[in-house]
């Protein structure tokens, strides 16, 4: 089940002497704030503070983390309603996140878009995408304006499994090879579309990587559990990016700790799996690794403090700001801040 | 009289039809071993197994188009798109092909199938998982619309929808999934194509719809505690075909019409309805034609905007009131 | 004053911008090398070469979603959906991606594209392609919906669309493609969301759009010569925003209403603009809102059937006439 | 450019003594339909009796005729607006092809439909699609359909190769592999979309061939100008396909003689390609082989002047069936035949 996943295309390291202190803890830190924003918002689900759905990455940080270290200022993410992760690593703010969850003033949306639309332009965040499959024709836009405006940028675009059997993912693809665009799709396979498994509704095994061939492009399988591996093939496609050579796909595989979303237990799914990706999570394994490569616990405890001390102060904050005013309803429809559509 | 939920009622009305006919058919995401993402369709792979209700790919055109090609060929399927927003990515297959395919071939080709959906707000979804979206259906010719307001309704015009032989659009309001109602016991089946006079009344008349219905209801309770207002409440029911007959005589004894949408404004069925109202009954009407809508405007997801899009009971009361002046 | 066909007026306006701004670009199926399936777009290739004027593959999703990402990041893209009806293969881009971003986001993200698209009947295509679906955009807050009656509107109206900082939809008549008319010489931009009164008359105001714009005018003209019935004109233009004001008091001068719409009948714009009247102008009404549409059918191709369904001149002026009766 | 493609999976046969006589005169014979049939409906054009646009497959008729010359009774066809050829293979009448063309009540749709979506269920002809990509996942629903009524036939859709870009390609693929459906996909790779070349907006080489695999089917190329070898492919998919083994994607090689459609005079060809093409032009081709294999010129002649005689008598039925009448505008939009959608 959790077997360690085939690596290709990138030398099997043996020892991550490549990644460096300071990424290594930059790794660790990101996938921590992960890990302790998405907790705090389940506690806050069974608060009843948050009022609509949730889709947690919890298991899967690793992905999200491996790529927000790889990222520069001014490259582009799209990702899903599991965006929490993504929206984080890019340095948007744990107040606004947690805010928007709760539908305050204060978050990131100011409630108009809630937990499934994450977006911080400023950040380089540029919108979770609710409809599956959607933000893949969106993402190779951002590349195109890119590589028109040979800025340099690159666009990582997130998505699980099950998006790889709708039509915007083909039609995506083969244009961003086509056109030899600077964008990054990284598929998290992490078993399921809802409470279905893609294996049982994909004519392959590998449901992104089985089909980069397609579009022309190297099949890649990476461990989505292991930051390292992630950053890793991020660092690699990025470059390849943005020396014009064109989109990368990568398949991290990986798994969720908790239901689909807010309403879903978990119960489709066979005993024992979850206990055995659990052996595999991220947090434990990557702060093993830290202790490994010399970190000293203490340093470890304190880099896990001062996380779970800024979540529980973005918490608090969040959960003072009042909700949005009758006024912001009917704002921000048009470009003119208006909602008007008709004089 | 069973007493069933408005989700309960939607197996309900599966399990009959697919007792009664082998072509019935079922396929959706998380359908079957799932039971539905709403639980509306628990139980359904245990008694029909897994060649009758099929778990899909998430691959929306692939779905309708195998109900449609289907729906050709002998089966009566039934598919799901798991929300209704969804229908945008899967809206060539509804409008271009399911809805013309009769038309085009001069009759040679039928298209008996159901198209079951999650629809509407007050779940707190936001933009993309809330919308109200009957009236895209309702523009296409070739397609019928059902929006039921009640469990009873929704098992029994389900239950038509599926004997229909044409492409019927089922439009379920995913905040009413949790409501209660009585069923009729053994095989139940309504009339596609009927509205229903909840309530009548002599001052006014007020048309509604799915969520809006229970709304308008209480809404017109309280126009007559307070204000005296006697108001005639009627569940459309079907977009298409649309009882004209009975809205336009209940309008008649009233004088006066109101419309209660849950869909942004522009393009609604109310305004076909308005539209109707002032061709046909202008010299019968007593005073304005009044529409309340969610306002043109795509779908907050905070608590406290989404209460304030959504037509609520106040408003609905507000509204009739001021325009009885 | 130049005098252009409806299609070189497409070439020109986007010409005017992409040469004003080199963030517009354009892409699209067969709009490069070969200029286009309707020779809309001749000779910008040459002009702006291959970077700027993309050819794409038949991947409407990744073209709608292409133009979306590139506006918000940024550039100012055009895209063209070759028939109208192909809409529906990438409706949700439309719906729910670029329509919503912008109020999901509480205006983070901008989304200054155009998608131009040939829109409409009489070139006997049959129900695939020929639909006038600019009611679907209509219904969907937070796009703009423009549909020009004349070259010298296509030119301006399309320049300020491509300046608009947000969506907009652009439809094309593509019966009008080969008629002529005046475009001021050098730059031209026109207003979003005016209409324009053609003809000013005192018995009745007619709203129409796109191709029923041309045919309004004949038939009020005969209506003058025939009848003595002296009929206002109103151009449409812009569904979204809709210019009511003009409608409005043209409507309170006339004290009739009369919309003719080539879409379909049910939740056309003709409904919306009709229940707007009768919900704010009831009183100043001397009779029945009428509205003359293409019957709610799947468009036929034969010749015969095509002309049947299309508003005429000859319905048009029948209907006008029968209803000041 | 018309060089000889490559053939793969079933062995190239050196002589065609596996087809026989009976099947190839009526390949012939079917070729022969579609070729005279499509080259009145241009005449017609040109004397303005068809009014609408309309696509020919002048040159493409191999793969229709092979297909056709395979398929029993009781299959289905899907195929697309260029579909005069796959709807007369099946047996429709050209009376009734050439008069829905010319919007005539003898039309197969009454001239409700037109060029762009003859149909004729009796036949086995269940419609032609005139959007691009849409009748692939139509056409798996067939196929599940006899599926699950245990029926035995197959379906087989037919579409150009500018469609395997669209989403819906994707989809129907992938769904019918995972439900292994009896259906066969069959894109005639005639090298252009529209005006555009396949091969500009393409990030394989083979558009279908080269995907097989991303739906876990076997890669298949075939001449698609010589009908015997397209019968070939026909008759293993279409017993692969009965045999409960599922579906099949072949990539046929070929190319239209005329343009794209009625508008189009094809001048964005490069210069001789037409020429290398029609020197391989089915008809002549297979007319060659039948006298190679015995059969005298004047059976040949015969044949064609059968088929003649038959095109120009539809022809003068067709053209002398009046328009449709006011009466049936209104009809057929619901099965109850009315278009009443109030009471
Ligand atoms: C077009 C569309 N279809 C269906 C859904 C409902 N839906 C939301 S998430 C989901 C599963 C997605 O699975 P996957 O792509 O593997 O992502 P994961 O949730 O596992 O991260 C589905 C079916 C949707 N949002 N959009
Ligand atoms: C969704 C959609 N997009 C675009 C078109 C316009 N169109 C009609 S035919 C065609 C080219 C199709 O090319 P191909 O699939 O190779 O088929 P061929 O015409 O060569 O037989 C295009 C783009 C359409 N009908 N539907
Ligand atoms: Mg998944
Ligand atoms: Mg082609």
């Amino acid at each position: 089940m959790a077997k360690e996943p085939e690596k290709k295309s990138i030398k099997n390291y043996l020892s991550n002497d490549d990644i460096g202190e300071t990424v290594r803890k930059e790794l660790f830190r990101l996938q921590l704030e992960c890990r302790h924003v998405e907790q705090k918002a389940y506690d806050l689900f069974l608060q009843n503070l948050i009022k609509g759905t949730s889709h947690l990455g919890l298991g899967q940080e690793a992905i999200a983390a491996g790529f927000g270290g790889a990222m520069k200022e001014g490259d582009y993410t799209f990702c899903t309603y599991r965006g929490h992760n993504h929206t984080l690593v890019r340095g948007a703010s744990m107040t606004g996140v947690l805010g928007e969850l709760m539908g305050r003033q204060c978050g990131l949306l100011g409630g108009k878009g809630g937990s499934m639309h994450l977006t911080s332009v400023e950040h380089g965040a540029m919108g979770s995408y609710a409809i599956i499959g959607a933000h893949l024709p969106i993402a190779i836009g951002a590349a195109w304006s890119a590589q028109y405006r040979k800025s340099n940028q690159v666009t990582v675009c997130f998505f699980g499994d099950g998006t790889t059997n709708i039509g915007a993912f083909h039609e995506a693809l083969n244009m961003a090879q086509v056109w030899k665009l600077p964008v990054i799709f990284v598929c998290e396979n992490n078993l399921y579309m809802e409470y279905t498994p893609i294996s049982e509704v994909t004519a392959v095994e590998n449901p992104a990587a089985d089909r980069a061939g397609a579009y022309g492009l190297e099949s890649i399988i990476v461990d989505g559990n292991d930051a390292d591996e992630v950053y890793r093939h991020a660092k690699a496609a990025m470059e390849k990016a943005r020396e014009g050579e064109g989109p990368s796909l990568i398949e991290a595989k990986t798994y969720r700790h908790s239901g689909h979303s807010r309403a879903d237990p978990g119960d489709y799914r066979p005993d024992g799996e979850l206990e055995s990706w659990l052996e595999r999570d991220p947090l434990p394994m990557y702060r093993s690794r830290l202790l490994e490569f010399g970190l000293s616990e203490d340093e470890v405890l304190e880099m896990e403090a001062d996380v779970m001390k800024r979540v529980d102060e973005a918490t608090e904050i969040a959960k003072s700001s009042p909700p949005p005013t009758e006024e912001v309803m009917a704002t921000e429809v048009w470009a003119d801040g208006s909602s008007t559509w008709r004089n | 009289m069973a007493e069933l939920t408005y989700r309960e009622a939607v197996a309900d009305g599966i399990r009959q039809e697919m007792k009664r006919d082998e072509n019935v058919v079922f396929l959706g995401e998380d359908i079957a071993a799932a039971g539905g993402v709403f639980k509306t369709t628990v139980g359904l792979l245990d008694e029909f197994g897994p060649i009758r209700v099929r778990d899909t790919p998430i691959s929306e055109q692939a779905i309708l188009g195998a109900a449609m090609g289907a729906a050709m060929t002998g089966l009566r399927p039934i598919a799901e798109i798991m929300f209704s927003d969804f229908l945008a990515v899967c809206w060539d297959i509804v409008a271009n092909q399911m809805a013309k395919a009769r038309y085009m071939t001069d009759g040679q080709i039928s298209v008996p199938l159901v198209v079951r959906t999650a629809n509407g707000g007050g779940s707190r979804f936001g933009a993309q998982h809330s919308q109200s979206v009957e009236n895209w259906a309702m523009a296409i010719p070739g397609i019928k619309v059902v929006a039921p307001s009640s469990p009873a309704d929704v098992k029994g015009l389900l239950a038509a929808a599926i004997r229909d032989d044409n492409p019927v659009l089922f439009f379920e309001q995913k905040s009413l999934y949790a409501i209660k109602g009585t069923v009729p016991d053994g095989e139940h089946i309504e009339e596609l194509g009927k509205s229903k006079v909840l309530r009548q009344g002599s001052d006014v008349t007020i048309v509604a719809l799915a969520l809006m219905v229970p709304r308008a209801l209480e809404a017109a309770d309280r126009l007559q505690e307070i204000d005296g207002i006697s108001a005639t409440v009627i569940d459309v029911r079907s977009l298409v075909p649309l009882d004209t007959s009975t809205i336009l005589s209940e309008v008649s004894r009233t004088g006066r019409m109101i419309t209660v949408e849950e869909n942004p404004r522009l393009c609604g069925w109310g305004a076909e309805l308005s539209s109707i109202v002032a061709e046909e009954m202008f010299f019968d009407l007593d005073g304005p034609i009044v529409r309340i809508t969610t306002p043109h405007i795509p779908l907050a997801s905070a608590d406290h905007l989404e209460d304030l899009m959504i037509p609520s009971v106040d408003r609905i009361y507000e509204e009739v009131r001021k325009s009885m002046n």
